[in-house]
C-alpha cells in the first residue's frame, strides 16, 4: 500500500484564495478578526501558534473552534465540577454522547443539546435540525437510537409571534422524529415572559448498543482514509457555531447564517448505513459534522487520535458552485458524517454506502505530524498545529457577582402566602394555565409508538421504553425549572436533578445518570455567571447524593434578546427498570385503592 | 405460511411488522430489500409504515416504482395476501392496487393516538376473527391519512363490502365516509391507516391488532391446510 | 437545455384542506377580502432534449407517470429554452 | 374579483431534498435527460379589490406575512382580473 507523502517541514500556505478575501496583513491592520468573533488577545495567540499571520481560511477555522459552542471557553472551568464517574459509566463527557452500562453486555447512550438561536429565527427548520443533530451524536457512538425527548421554553401564548414560533417548532420536532422513525416519548413545555424573544429548544436522544459496538470520534493510523458521507455541502449555516455564541441582536434576521434545512430522510439512510458499518466492525473513528461542520469534526478526530490530518476540499461533495475553502470548512449543512477506516477497506465501506444510495468521498488521510492541513485546487490553504485548535483553545476564568434582586428576595418571607381568592376559582385558574394544562396538543403530533417499544407514553411522569429480548426497560425524562433557578441557582439546580430522579423512580426505575443542557444568558455578565456557577454546584451536589453522574451535555450561553432568560438548566435523566413488572404509571387505577403521601 | 416485509428507503415500521408476525404467529418472516424483485417464496406480503422516500412528492409516489412493487402486484394477482399499513396503504393507492388517493389530514397536523375503529366487514381474510360491527382500538400515526375517492368509487366500495374499517366517533383526518381501511374487489389486498402491529400486547395500550395477523394465518390455513 | 415549469393542482372537485386553512389564517390576519385559496405544487425540471417537441413529450410523460396523481390532481406545464 | 397566482420557491441556497428525490426517481424511471428538479408551492388566491393596485398591495402583504417564509423562501405573483 502506498503511503501518502509525509510533510516534515511546514508547507507553503497561500495568502488568500480569491481577490475578495482580505490578505493576512489586511486582517491584522483592519482588525478583521473581530468580525468573526475573535478578540485581540486571541488573534495574538493564533499568530504565535502559527509563527506567522493567519490567512482568512485559518482565521475562520480558529474562530469556530474557539467559539463558546465548540470550545466551552467560558464554561469549561465550571463543567469540571460535575461528578462524571461511577462504576456504571462506560463513556463520560468528551464524546458525541455518554454511555452507561445496563447489564447483559448492553449500554444506554444519551445526550441533550440545544438549538435555541436557529429556532428563534426559523422555528420549523431550527427545531428540526436540532433533533437531527442530537440523533447523529447518538448513532455516531455506534448506538441504535430508541427514543427522543425534548424540553421547550417559550414566551406567553397570548403573543402571536410566540404562537407562530411555538407551533412551528413543535411541528419541526415532530417532523424530524416522525420521518426518521424514532419515537418522541417525552419532554416538557413551559411558558414564561423571559423566553419571549429567546425561546429554548433542547432535544435529547437515547440509544442502545452492545459494549463491543461503542465507537469513538478518533482519527488513528497513519495513511488511513478519511471518508465523508451524507448530504452534499452548501453555504448553509456558515458561522452557526459563532451565531450560537452571541446574543440575538436586533439584526439577527440579517446576520443569521443562511438557515440550515434538515432532511430526515437522508438522515434515516445515514443512520442505517452507519449502524451497518458499526456491526461490520470496519470503523476506526466516526464523528458527526455538527457545529462548525467539517472543521470541528476533523480537527477533533485528529486531536483525540493524537495524529494529524490532511484534507483535500476538492473531494468534498458540494451542492453549490464556487465555494471557497472558508465556506466548505465552516458550512453546517446537515446530515453529514466523517469516518476513518482502515486503509484498504474502502471498498467494503463503499458497498454499504452504495446500498443506501449515500453520497460519499475519500476527502483526506490521517497523518502523524500533528498538523491540520487543508488543500484546495492544488494549493495549501491552511496548516495549523492540531492541538492549538482543541486542547489549547483559550479558557476564560470569570467571576460571578450576586445579583441585587437575589439579595432583596432573600428577605421575603414566604411561609404565609396571602391569597384572597376562592380555592375553587384558584384551582380553575391553575388548571387553565398553559403551564399546567395538558400538553396533548404537542405530543399527539409526535409519533411516540413507532418501534413498538413504548410502554409508558407521554402524559405520565417519565416515559418507559422496553428493550428487545430483555425483561428490562429504560425510564427517561427531561426536567428543569428556570424560575426556581432564578430565585436560587443552587437550590434550583439541585431541584432539577431531584425532580428528574423522582419522575424516573415513580416509573419503576433506578436512576443511572444524567445529561444536561445549561441554557443561560451572557457569561460576560457577572450576575449571569453567578447563576451558572450556582446552578452547576447545585446540580453537582444532587448528582453526588443520588449517584447519578453527568455523562454528557451541552452549554447554550448568550440567550439574550430584550433581556436575559431565566437561567434554565435542563436535566435529561435515564433510569433502569429491572423488570417490566416494575413499570408504574401515574394514573389512579381502581376505586378503593389507598393513596399515600411520601416525603415532608 | 411465509411472510415478506418489503423495505424501502425510509420505511420505519418494517421491524415492527416482522416482530408482530414472529411473536403473534410464530411464522417465518423476511425483510426484503426493495431492489429485490422476487417474492415468489412468500405467501403473504406486508407493506410497512414509515416515510418511504421521505414522503417526497406524494406519500407512496416514489416507492411505487421500486422493483419490489412489480412483485407485489404479481403476488396480489395470484391471490396472495397483501397488507399495506399506513405508508404501505399509501403505496398501494399510488400503485393502483387499491382505488382512491390520500390527502393531508384536514387539520394539517400529524396525529398519533389510539383510535376506535368499527369492523365493517369481518368476511375478509384479514378480519375473520373480529365480530361484525365490533369496535376495536388501534393506534394511528400519520399526517396524510385523509382518504379520498369520488362518489362513484365510494358507492362501489360500499356495495361490494370493500370498506373494512371505519373510524368510530371523531374522524381523525377527514377521510371520505370515515374510511380507515379498504380491500380490493377480490378481497386479498387490504390497506389501512391504523397500525395493527402496534397493538399486539396490552402493555402497548391495546392488543386488538393481534387478531388481524391471526385472521390472515387462519384464512391461509383454511386454504392450504396447516403448514 | 429546457426548463419545464409544471403546475400540479388538486382537481376542483377535491376538497383542499391546505387551501381552507390558509384562507382561515388570512381572514384572521384581517384579509377579509379573500374569497378562496387553493394550494398546489410547482415543479421546475431542467432537461436536455434535441428540440422542444421532444422535451414536451418527455415532460408530459413524466407528469402522467409520476409528477401528478390523476385520481386527484390536474397538471399543466410550459417550456422555456434555457442556457 | 381578482385572482392572484403566487409561486413560492425555496431560495437557491436552501437544500431541496424533495427535488433531489424526484430527480432520482425520474432517473430510475429512465428519464436520464433530467438535470435538476426543484419543487415549490403555487397558490391561487381569489380576492375582492377595487382596483389592481389595491389587489397587488394586499397580495404582496399576504406573501410577506404568511404565504412565504422569507428566511428560506422567495415568492412572486401575478394578477388576473376574473369573474
Ligand atoms: N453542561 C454539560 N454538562 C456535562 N458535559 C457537558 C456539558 N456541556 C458539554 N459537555 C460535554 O463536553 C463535551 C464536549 O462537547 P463537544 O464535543 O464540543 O460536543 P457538542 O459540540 O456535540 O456539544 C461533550 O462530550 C459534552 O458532553
Amino acid at each position: 500500500m502506498v503511503q501518502p507523502e509525509q510533510q516534515t517541514t511546514a508547507v507553503h500556505v497561500v495568502e488568500r484564495v480569491t481577490d475578495q478575501e482580505p490578505t493576512p496583513t489586511q486582517i491584522r491592520d483592519g482588525e478583521l478578526f473581530q468580525e468573526v468573533g475573535l478578540n485581540h488577545e486571541e488573534y495574538q495567540q493564533i499568530t504565535k501558534h502559527l509563527g506567522r499571520l493567519p490567512n482568512w481560511t485559518e482565521l475562520g477555522i480558529y474562530s469556530v473552534m474557539w467559539s463558546e459552542h465548540c470550545s466551552y471557553k467560558n464554561s469549561k472551568p465550571l463543567l469540571k465540577r460535575f461528578p462524571v464517574e461511577g462504576p456504571q459509566v462506560l463513556q463520560g463527557p468528551g464524546e458525541g454522547a455518554g454511555a452507561i452500562d445496563i447489564g447483559d453486555g448492553q449500554a444506554v447512550v444519551f445526550k441533550i443539546e440545544s438549538h435555541n438561536h436557529p429556532t428563534a429565527v426559523e422555528p420549523f427548520q431550527g427545531a428540526a435540525t436540532g433533533v437531527g443533530g442530537i440523533i447523529r451524536d447518538v448513532f455516531s457512538m455506534g448506538a441504535r437510537p430508541v427514543a427522543l425527548l425534548n424540553s421547550l421554553r417559550f414566551g406567553p401564548l397570548s403573543n402571536s409571534r410566540v404562537r407562530y414560533l411555538f407551533e412551528h417548532a413543535v411541528a419541526g420536532i415532530a417532523h424530524y422524529g416522525n420521518v426518521i422513525g424514532i419515537p418522541t416519548v417525552g419532554g416538557e413545555v413551559d411558558f414564561d415572559d423571559s423566553y419571549e424573544g429567546n425561546p429554548l429548544v433542547n432535544a435529547m436522544c437515547v440509544g442502545v448498543l452492545s459494549h463491543d459496538e461503542l465507537q469513538k470520534g478518533v482519527a488513528k493510523g497513519v495513511g488511513n482514509p478519511v471518508i465523508y458521507v451524507g448530504a452534499s455541502t452548501g453555504r448553509d449555516g456558515i458561522h452557526g457555531a459563532t451565531f450560537a455564541s452571541e446574543e440575538l441582536g436586533e439584526d439577527a434576521e440579517e446576520k443569521r447564517p443562511s438557515v440550515q434545512a434538515g432532511d430526515p430522510f437522508m438522515e434515516k439512510l445515514l443512520l442505517e448505513a452507519c449502524i451497518e458499518l458499526v456491526k461490520k466492525g470496519i470503523l476506526i473513528g466516526i464523528q458527526d459534522m455538527g457545529a462548525a461542520g467539517l472543521t470541528c469534526s476533523s480537527a477533533e478526530m485528529a486531536s483525540k487520535g493524537e495524529t494529524g490530518m490532511e484534507l483535500d476540499l476538492d473531494q468534498v461533495p458540494q451542492r453549490e458552485t464556487g465555494m471557497t475553502p472558508y465556506e466548505i470548512l465552516l458550512s453546517e449543512s446537515q446530515e453529514r458524517m466523517l469516518l476513518v477506516v482502515e486503509d484498504g477497506r474502502e471498498a467494503e465501506v463503499q458497498e454499504v454506502l452504495d446500498k443506501w444510495e449515500l453520497p460519499s468521498a475519500v476527502v483526506g488521510r490521517v497523518t502523524n505530524d500533528n498538523r491540520y492541513r487543508i488543500r484546495h485546487q492544488g494549493r495549501w490553504v491552511a496548516d495549523i498545529p492540531v492541538q492549538t485548535l482543541v486542547d489549547d483553545a483559550p479558557v476564560v476564568y470569570r467571576t460571578g457577582k450576586e445579583p441585587e434582586a437575589y439579595r432583596q428576595n432573600a428577605g421575603i418571607r414566604v411561609d404565609q402566602p396571602s391569597v384572597d381568592i376562592h380555592p375553587g376559582e384558584a384551582l380553575n385558574q391553575v388548571l387553565a394555565s398553559s403551564n399546567v394544562a395538558s400538553k396533548r396538543w404537542v405530543y399527539e403530533q409526535y409519533d411516540h409508538m413507532v418501534r413498538t417499544s413504548t410502554a409508558v407514553r407521554p402524559g405520565s411522569d417519565a416515559a418507559v421504553v422496553v428493550l428487545d429480548g430483555l425483561d428490562k426497560a429504560l425510564a427517561m425524562c427531561t426536567d428543569g425549572n428556570g424560575r426556581y433557578v432564578y430565585l436560587d441557582p443552587q437550590e434550583g439546580g439541585a431541584a432539577a436533578v431531584a425532580e428528574a430522579a423522582r419522575n424516573v423512580v415513580c416509573s419503576g426505575a433506578r436512576p443511572l445518570g444524567i445529561t444536561d443542557c445549561l441554557n443561560f444568558g451572557s457569561p460576560e455578565k457577572p450576575e449571569v455567571f453567578w447563576q451558572l456557577e450556582g446552578a452547576v454546584d447545585g446540580m453537582s451536589e444532587a448528582c453526588r447524593q443520588l449517584e447519578t453522574p453527568v455523562v454528557g451535555g451541552n452549554v447554550s450561553l448568550y440567550n439574550e434578546s430584550k433581556g436575559t432568560i431565566h437561567p434554565t438548566p435542563v436535566v435529561g435523566m435515564v433510569g433502569l427498570v429491572e423488570s417490566r413488572q416494575h413499570i408504574t404509571t401515574q394514573a389512579f387505577k381502581e376505586e378503593g385503592d389507598l393513596i399515600y403521601l411520601l416525603g415532608e | 405460511m411465509r411472510f415478506a416485509v418489503p423495505v424501502f428507503p425510509g420505511s420505519n415500521c418494517d421491524e415492527d411488522c416482522a416482530k408482530a408476525v414472529r411473536e403473534i404467529l410464530d411464522r417465518p418472516v423476511d425483510l426484503v430489500w426493495h431492489k429485490d424483485g422476487n417474492l415468489d417464496a412468500y405467501d403473504a406480503i406486508i407493506l410497512p409504515g414509515g416515510f418511504s422516500y421521505g414522503d417526497y412528492l406524494r406519500t407512496g409516489a416514489l416507492a411505487r416504482f421500486s422493483p419490489v412493487m412489480e412483485a407485489v402486484a404479481k403476488a396480489a394477482d395470484k391471490g396472495k395476501l397483501v397488507l399495506g399499513i399506513c405508508n404501505g396503504f399509501q403505496v398501494l393507492l399510488e400503485s393502483g392496487l387499491l382505488p382512491g388517493a390520500m390527502r393531508v389530514n384536514d387539520h394539517l397536523k400529524f396525529r398519533c393516538s389510539i383510535q376506535t375503529l368499527r369492523v365493517e366487514n369481518n368476511q375478509s381474510p384479514f378480519t375473520g376473527l373480529y365480530q361484525a360491527g365490533e369496535e376495536i382500538q388501534l393506534p394511528i400515526a400519520h399526517g396524510e391519512g385523509n382518504y379520498y375517492c369520488d362518489q362513484e368509487t365510494l358507492d362501489k366500495l360500499e356495495v361490494q363490502g370493500q370498506i373494512i374499517f371505519r373510524y368510530s366517533g371523531q374522524n381523525p383526518n377527514g377521510s371520505v365516509a370515515g374510511i380507515a381501511g379498504i380491500v380490493n374487489r377480490r378481497g386479498n389486498v387490504l390497506g389501512l391507516m391504523p397500525h395493527p402491529e402496534r397493538a399486539i400486547y396490552d402493555w402497548m395500550g391495546s392488543s386488538d391488532g393481534a387478531r388481524m395477523f391471526q385472521s390472515m394465518l387462519r384464512y391461509w390455513e383454511g386454504m392450504h391446510g396447516a403448514a | 437545455m429546457y426548463k419545464a415549469i409544471i403546475t400540479v393542482r388538486l382537481k376542483p372537485s377535491v376538497l383542499d384542506p391546505q387551501g381552507s386553512a390558509v384562507k382561515g389564517s388570512l381572514h384572521s390576519l384581517g384579509y377579509s377580502a379573500v374569497q378562496d385559496v387553493r394550494v398546489g405544487k410547482t415543479m421546475e425540471v431542467w432537461l436536455e432534449a434535441t428540440d422542444s417537441q421532444e422535451a414536451e413529450a418527455q415532460v408530459d410523460a413524466m407528469c402522467r407517470k409520476l409528477l401528478a396523481n390523476p385520481v386527484i390532481e390536474d397538471y399543466e406545464f410550459h417550456l422555456e429554452k434555457g442556457a
